[in-house]
């Protein structure tokens, strides 16, 4: 029977099963992507069940490993949106990747393929845990399953970006996190996510809640605050559609979305509020916000510039975890969900005109937009998304997140939103600029971009549209969250 | 545990702990009677299986009906020499007769490989005579044949390492090596043990303890502390006193290094934990003191130095023979906590160290057998080649630096929880840096074998070749197979150390 | 103090002659004189176990007198040793042995013999380490650690090019 | 050959009595020194004296090294025979352990008993030694093709 | 001391000697005066057991300490080398340090060890002199260190046999059953990473 339980263990199926089967049919290329688009499908269909019974919260144990270690899921209405974020783009990601893969004829596309699958599972593992431990290992998945991705190239660059990619983000969860999770475990007994807070529930003194703050600030590598983003920006020698998964869909999601999900179940928000810590860590939010909008204006690399872009951006989530308003939280937490759209826009178009072109620099891409109208009209519609204009879904997160600031007493950070907002004008839009109004350097294009690198951008700038006028249901999918938190929060304390 | 217990005969099953001894020793005189070496090992499998048979029936006995003292020869102690098993050595009994009939099985392509047709018998004889050796030093209970079989299975094991100088000559120094040393740390052993007998005047371990808890500790038993711990120290290969490891490990017979490595220096661990929580008292004033200052102080030492050793290797058994005393040093440090969550986070990590570096030497070997692959470089491409036995491997080595989803992850969760219980938070980071060390290490191996691209020659091999013998590859896939199912179901390995804590701390 | 360590002048040679052993182990770098070395110190070892045993005015532990008894199946190795004598019942005869052994002083037999096991672990040890020290001889032309190291050294960084 | 006559029908005398002391020493080891280890190097030594004398090969012909390696075995099996079979000859109907030489006499006395599981494994002991005594000297004799007379 | 008799004088004796010849062995170089000193040392252990009433070890270390052992290293040496050489400064000092932490924790212990011939001292007043009395009634035979060795502690015997059983399973793996090396040398290596030998080690050494 479908019930809750079984579509909760079929969201880490269905990509386990889209894995080994894309193995299995790695010798014929169209049954293998029909594989994964279908697995795609699949598990779209299936976090759409799972996002309408989030409220009933269902829970799942898979195993228990030891007296107090157990591996349980348990749903609730912030992972539900997470993992329909990640599946609904992988659908778009998959078509897209079809294309990309195929026009630039890439090697060993299974193993690419079947890694995919990995990082979703694990993505969805993520979303759905039910405590500190799970989350952690499924973390940690996604970590191992994504660096055969970064590397997937195989050459010198490649593995040097590889290993700092791994290396930063292995070192900080195990050097960081594992501890401040072993910490909670022994603090509070158990590593459950509790509303209102676990450590607030079981009455930890703010002190020490803020020492375990900053660890698990900065041991959330896949957060990229600074100064643990290095691993970002050097993971952009991936194939485009892996950078898009990095920086749009699981990996960095995956890091905010945590930051998020320890903030309100962990700590809880009244208990951030009273750490000495919080106010720090909201200022490195902020001084990371406008220090790689900065950064990013110097890259003349597209994709090193929306990397940093996405460094900036992630850090809002973080501020709103810190600042740690309900307002703010419900910011963070639409950041994550319109920055994915946004940014996957940006990032798919970005493969797009390499796939065309063959180009990387902002400075060679002169006039481009002339020979491909829609993928450019895409492409600003989502920088104008990330910017924050409306009526495009980028506006909601800004707005929730200086109310918050405000609300919290925060006034000052406000100006280090609108800065990073003008910055974002000042980097993102001189590509649709030149793209359309510059005179282009070659008479037309060598070879035409395939429609599946074309549309998928296209889809998303869409959806990114029409997430504007959502946000009405997802302020009251998501509003109980945060109230019923911090009510609680502020029963216990 | 009553099917266990239930698993041989009466008759045979009041016996076990002398046969599960004086078996092996029979069989291996019996095996250096057999004129192929073939044979030699159909002897010693049978041994392997009923060894690994009587250490589940032991297992449970001691779980039903508690500890079992069995009176050699009739004589009660402490006239007479006593067998005893409780649930502190229950568990290296396991772990050397299930991983000891492993590794029989990965043996007969391994040695054939190895080892010249003439000399098999009487390799695996002394092999044998290794194993009951190991087993005869975990189940005794007197102080004096402790020293008795720790020096047959020491001289046996200098023999069947030098058995690696048909590769490599420098088998032949580095067992001489073991040899001198290894000789260094047993006559201190018998030093400290000459200087109990001289305060108590008895030989058994448990009444050893009963007369110093009520004559209380003097300079002798001090000075037999002091002598004990280093010379099982330098069998345990605790740092500083691991010099002759690396070596060892990296020149013996492939099948030698992955029996040793998952088994031998645990033995003498064990013996380490009985003679300073059974004989001498954890609470007497010098033995506390001697675990925060020494045990965890060194062992602290042990991780982060024999860890950096570790990275910057070039043999690849070498290498992990160095991480060997680095994880040396995480059971020191849960020793050294004093507790009983440490000790049984450190009994833990025993039994979890065992399964992966079993795992690791075998693929090692496969990776020789087909190869003659000896250097971290020479790894390159064999994720290609040989991806079975590189799968296992990744495994293995994540769960050597502690990932999610294997036994090495479980090992340090506990031992972190074990000293936040103390309060130690320097402990925690410095496990936390030797992970990462770990993780430096392990990349390295990694990276040669999933990331580079196979030289020319290799990757155009047959398929056959390409597969180790599936008695290589059977035996390694359990092991590592091991290391992630005792990751969902850690309650066996964790009821285990438990029991063996409490055996020795007292509590519930 | 001068008379704690009189009564006990025992062990002060015995403590040198095993630091004697030990120090030609470590100090040595001749593979054949280490191994001298480890014989001397275990040796040495054997001295302190059985001056623990003595007992002043004692005799050694074979318990003399006729309280060898003449029950059945005892009959090769008695004679061959002793007259067969008949005495009333063994165990009266052995009860006067015992008397006899309480009378006497003995040395204490048990060090003897842990170190008739511990003198055959020593002698095993020593022939495995010559027939190492042989092979290694055959294989490198030396029995000198310092040339051995260089030895090894060189092959590392020859075949790690 | 010839300048070692003397020596040579002196220790054809003196071989058999070296291992007749080699047995006293084994059979008296119960009343005075001596014992199963003592008796089997000395025994040994019978062999290697004559080794010295008529040469290697002569002594593997009249000990042969397989008879050695098998003896070395043999001693052990023996040893631990007389365990195992003291686990099966239950003394009174109740088990005895391992080595528990009451079961090798169980109707008489105790002290037979002993005395048999005493002897055995002295037997045992000895020629385990005489073998491996034997064996070490080979293996280190047979390394140098023949002993010149000059090094003695 | 209560209790003075000769052979103490013996004793004395018998310890300078020991003495002068551990540091002789120190000092030597050539081997073959190393090889037998080793040998006059075990005789001096004999000795000196003989007067500590320790017969059977007496026996026991005149016919294996000073004869087997002797032997063997003469045999080795003749296969190997002559003359040591001199120790280096660093192992000289890294061996007195371990010899002197090593020592230091030895005497620290003396002033608890008990009195030399003491017979109520821990170790001679308890299992020690049980057997004493309790053989003639258990086992019957007058030898007790025999009862001890074969019967009360047999399986430590046991152990033993097993040990050099595996002694001589180690000389024969390592140097053949005594049937020439050259043999031996052929099919050493089976494998097919031979590393070769090194270059001296083919030449007969008959120097």
């Amino acid at each position: 029977m479908w019930t809750p339980e079984l579509s909760l263990a079929l969201a880490l199926a269905i990509p386990a099963i889209g894995g080994v089967a894309v193995a299995l049919l790695g010798k014929y290329p169209n049954l293998r992507e029909g594989a994964t688009l279908v697995s795609a499908v699949l598990l779209a269909l299936n976090v759409a069940y799972l996002v309408e019974i989030a409220p009933s919260h269902p829970v799942l144990e898979l195993a228990n490993l030891a007296p107090g270690l157990h591996l349980v899921f348990r749903l609730e209405p912030l992972g539900a949106l997470f993992a329909a974020v990640a599946s609904g783009l992988w659908i778009v990601n998959s078509l897209y990747s079809i294309g990309y893969m195929r026009g630039n004829g890439e090697k060993n596309q299974t193993r690419f393929y079947v890694c995919f699958c990995i990082a979703i599972g694990a993505a969805m593992g993520v979303a759905l845990s039910g405590n500190l431990l799970t989350m952690f290992l499924f973390y940690e998945v996604l970590t191992l399953s994504t660096y055969p991705l970064v590397t997937h190239k195989g050459d010198e660059n490649a593995k040097r970006g590889g290993k700092i990619y791994l290396s930063i983000l292995l070192g900080a969860s195990i050097g960081l996190l594992l501890p401040a999770v072993i910490a909670t475990h022994y603090l509070a007994g158990s590593t459950d996510f509790v509303a209102g807070g676990l450590l607030a529930v079981n009455e930890v003194t703010p002190a020490i809640a803020g020492v375990l703050l900053v660890l698990f600030a900065f041991g959330i590598g896949k957060a990229a605050l600074m100064p643990v983003h290095p691993w970002l920006p050097n993971a952009m020698v991936a194939p485009t559609p892996v950078s898009a998964l990095l920086h749009a869909v699981a990996v960095v999601k995956a890091g905010v979305f945590a930051m998020l999900k320890v903030g309100t179940y962990i700590f809880g928000p009244a208990l951030i509020a009273a750490t000495p810590t919080s106010d720090a860590l909201a200022w490195i939010a902020g001084i990371s916000i406008v220090l790689s909008s900065v950064v990013a204006m110097t890259k003349d690399n597209l994709k090193a510039r929306l990397a940093f872009s996405t460094v900036s951006q992630l850090s809002y989530v973080t501020l709103g975890v810190m600042l740690a308003s309900p307002l703010a939280m419900l910011g963070g937490a639409l950041q994550i969900v319109m920055h994915a759209w946004g940014k996957i826009t940006l990032f798919m178009s970005a493969g797009a005109i390499y796939t065309a072109t063959k180009k990387t620099e902002i400075s060679q891409m002169a006039g481009l937009g002339r020979y491909m109208p829609w993928l450019f009209i895409a492409y600003t519609v989502g920088a104008l998304s990330i910017i924050g204009l409306p009526p495009l879904g980028g506006t909601w997160p800004k707005l929730f997140l200086m109310q918050g600031a405000w609300e919290s007493g925060h006034g000052l950070l406000i100006v280090a939103l609108v800065a990073s907002s003008i910055l974002n004008v000042a980097y993102l839009l001189p590509l649709s600029a030149r793209g359309f109004f510059s005179a282009p350097e070659e008479a037309k294009l060598k070879k035409k971009p395939p429609m599946l690198v074309i549309l998928p951008p296209v889809i998303t700038a869409a959806g990114v549209l029409v997430l504007f006028f959502l946000i009405g249901p997802l302020r009251d999918y998501l509003a109980p969250v945060f109230l019923s938190s911090s009510l609680a929060a502020e029963a216990a304390l | 545990m009553d099917m266990l217990a239930s698993l041989l005969p009466a008759g045979i099953a009041v016996h076990a702990p002398a046969l599960i001894v004086v078996i092996p020793l029979i069989m291996a005189a019996v095996a250096a009677l057999m004129p192929r070496g073939i044979f030699a090992w159909g002897v010693t499998l049978a041994t392997a299986i009923a060894v690994a048979v009587l250490s589940l029936n032991i297992l449970g006995q001691v779980s039903t009906g508690g500890v079992i003292s069995y009176a050699m020869g009739g004589w009660l102690p402490p006239v007479g020499i006593e067998l005893r098993v409780d649930m502190l050595n229950v568990p290296l009994l396991l772990l050397v007769g299930i991983v000891g009939l492993l590794c029989v099985i990965y043996a007969l392509p391994s040695v054939a490989d190895e080892i010249a047709k003439k000399q098999q018998s009487l390799f695996y004889s002394a092999f044998l005579v290794c194993f009951a050796g190991l087993l005869g030093v975990t189940i005794t209970g007197d102080a004096f044949n402790v020293f008795v079989f720790l020096e047959i299975s020491s001289i046996s094991t200098y023999t069947i390492i030098a058995m690696g100088a048909g590769k490599d000559r420098r088998a032949l120094t580095a067992s001489y090596n073991y040899l001198v040393l290894g000789t260094i740390g047993a006559t201190f052993f018998v030093i400290g043990v000459g200087f109990l007998y001289m305060a108590t005047g008895t030989l058994n371990i448990a009444d050893m303890a009963a007369v110093l808890e009520q004559n209380g500790h003097d300079r002798v038993t001090q000075a037999a502390f002091a002598f004990i711990v280093v010379g099982l120290g330098l069998k345990a290969a605790m740092f500083p006193l691991h010099v002759w490891l690396p070596n060892a490990y990296a020149f013996a017979p492939n099948f030698v290094t992955a029996f040793l490595a998952s088994t031998a220096t645990k033995v003498a661990f064990y013996a380490l934990i009985r003679f300073v929580f059974s004989v001498f008292h954890p609470e007497v004033n010098f033995v506390a003191m001697s675990f925060t200052w020494l045990f965890a102080v060194v062992g602290v030492i042990a991780m982060m130095v024999a860890s950096v050793q570790a990275v910057f290797q070039t043999d690849a058994r070498r290498l992990l023979a160095y991480s060997s005393v680095a994880q040396v040093g995480y059971m020191m440090l849960g020793l050294g906590m004093g507790t009983a969550a440490g000790l049984s986070a450190s009994m833990l990590h025993l039994m979890n160290h065992a399964l992966m570096k079993g795992a690791l030497f075998m693929a090692l070997g496969a990776f020789a057998l087909n190869f003659g692959v000896r250097r971290v470089k020479d790894l390159a491409g064999l994720g290609q080649t040989m991806p079975a036995s590189s799968a296992a491997f990744t495994v293995a080595s994540l769960s050597l630096v502690g990932v999610p989803l294997t036994v090495g992850f479980t090992s340090k969760w506990y031992l972190v929880t074990a000293a936040l219980e103390r309060g130690w938070w320097w402990a925690v980071a410095a496990l936390m840096i030797s992970s990462l060390l770990a993780l430096a290490y392990v990349a390295r191996l990694l990276s040669a074998i999933w990331m580079e691209t196979p030289p020319a020659g290799k990757a155009g091999l047959a398929p056959a070749r390409r597969l180790a013998p599936w008695m290589v590859l059977a035996p390694m896939s359990l092991l590592a197979f091991a290391n992630i199912y005792f990751f969902f179901h850690a309650d066996p390995l964790v009821g285990l150390a438990r029991a063996a804590a409490n055996a020795v701390m007292g509590g519930n | 103090m001068l008379e704690i360590i009189l009564e006990r002048f025992n062990y002060i040679p015995i403590i040198i002659l095993m630091m004697t052993g030990l120090y030609v182990v470590i100090a040595t770098g001749n593979l054949v004189k280490r191994l001298v070395g480890l014989s001397l110190f275990q040796t040495s070892v054997f001295l302190l176990y059985i001056t623990m045993g003595k007992v002043f005015g004692g005799q050694p532990p074979i318990i003399v007198g006729d309280y060898h008894g003449e029950d059945a199946g005892h009959g090769a190795e008695a004679a061959a040793g002793h007259g067969a004598e008949h005495g009333a019942g063994a165990a009266d005869h052995a009860a006067e042995a015992a008397q006899h052994a309480a009378e006497i002083a003995y040395s204490n037999p048990l060090p003897h013999v842990l170190i008739l096991t511990a003198i055959v672990v020593g002698v095993a040890t020593l022939a495995v380490g010559l027939a190492l020290v042989v092979r290694i001889r055959e294989a490198y032309g030396t029995i000198e650690d310092d040339a051995l190291n260089a030895a090894d050294y060189s092959l590392e960084t020859g075949s790690a090019e | 050959m010839s300048p070692h006559l003397i020596l040579r029908v002196v220790s054809k005398l003196l071989i058999p009595m070296i291992v007749v002391f080699g047995f006293y020493v084994q059979f008296h080891g119960d009343f005075g020194p001596g014992g199963g280890f003592q008796a089997g190097v000395i025994i040994a030594v019978a062999v290697i004296l004559y080794a010295l004398i008529f040469g290697m090969d002569e002594a593997r012909r009249a000990v042969p090294p397989i008879v050695v390696r098998y003896g070395a075995a043999l001693g052990v099996l023996i040893y631990a025979s007389v365990g195992v079979a003291t686990l099966f000859m239950n003394g009174a109907g109740e088990p005895l352990n391992f080595l528990d030489y009451d079961a090798l006499h169980p109707d008489q006395g105790h002290h037979t008993g002993q005395h048999y599981g005493i002897l055995l494994v002295e037997l045992g002991v000895l020629t385990t030694v005489a073998s491996v005594m034997l064996a070490i000297f080979y293996a280190f004799a047979g390394r140098v093709p023949d002993i010149p007379d000059e090094e003695w | 001391m209560d209790h003075t008799d000769l052979t103490q004088y013996l004793d004395y004796a018998l310890i300078a000697m020991l003495l002068a010849v551990g540091f002789a062995i120190v000092r030597l170089r050539n081997l073959f005066a190393v090889a037998m000193l080793t040998g006059v040392y075990s005789l001096l252990s004999a000795a000196w057991f003989v007067s500590l009433d320790a017969v059977d070890v007496a026996f026991t270390e005149a016919a294996v300490g000073a004869g087997i052992s002797t032997v063997l290293m003469l045999g080795a040496m003749l296969l190997t080398a002559r003359e040591s050489e001199p120790a280096g400064a660093k192992r000289h000092w890294a061996a007195l340090a371990v010899v002197v932490a090593a020592g230091a924790a030895l005497f620290f212990a003396i002033p608890d060890m008990p009195v030399y011939g003491d017979p109520n001292s821990p170790a001679n007043s308890y299992v020690g002199m049980d057997y004493m009395t309790s053989t003639p009634n258990e086992i019957a035979v007058p030898n007790v260190v025999t009862a001890v060795l074969a019967s009360y502690r047999g399986y430590d015997t046991f152990g033993e046999t097993v040990v050099i059983f595996t002694a001589a399973l180690g000389v024969m793996l390592l140097l053949g059953f005594g049937t020439g090396r050259r043999e031996e040398d052929e099919d050493e290596a089976p494998g097919k990473a031979k590393v070769k030998a090194g270059k001296a080690g083919k030449k007969e050494d008959k120097a």
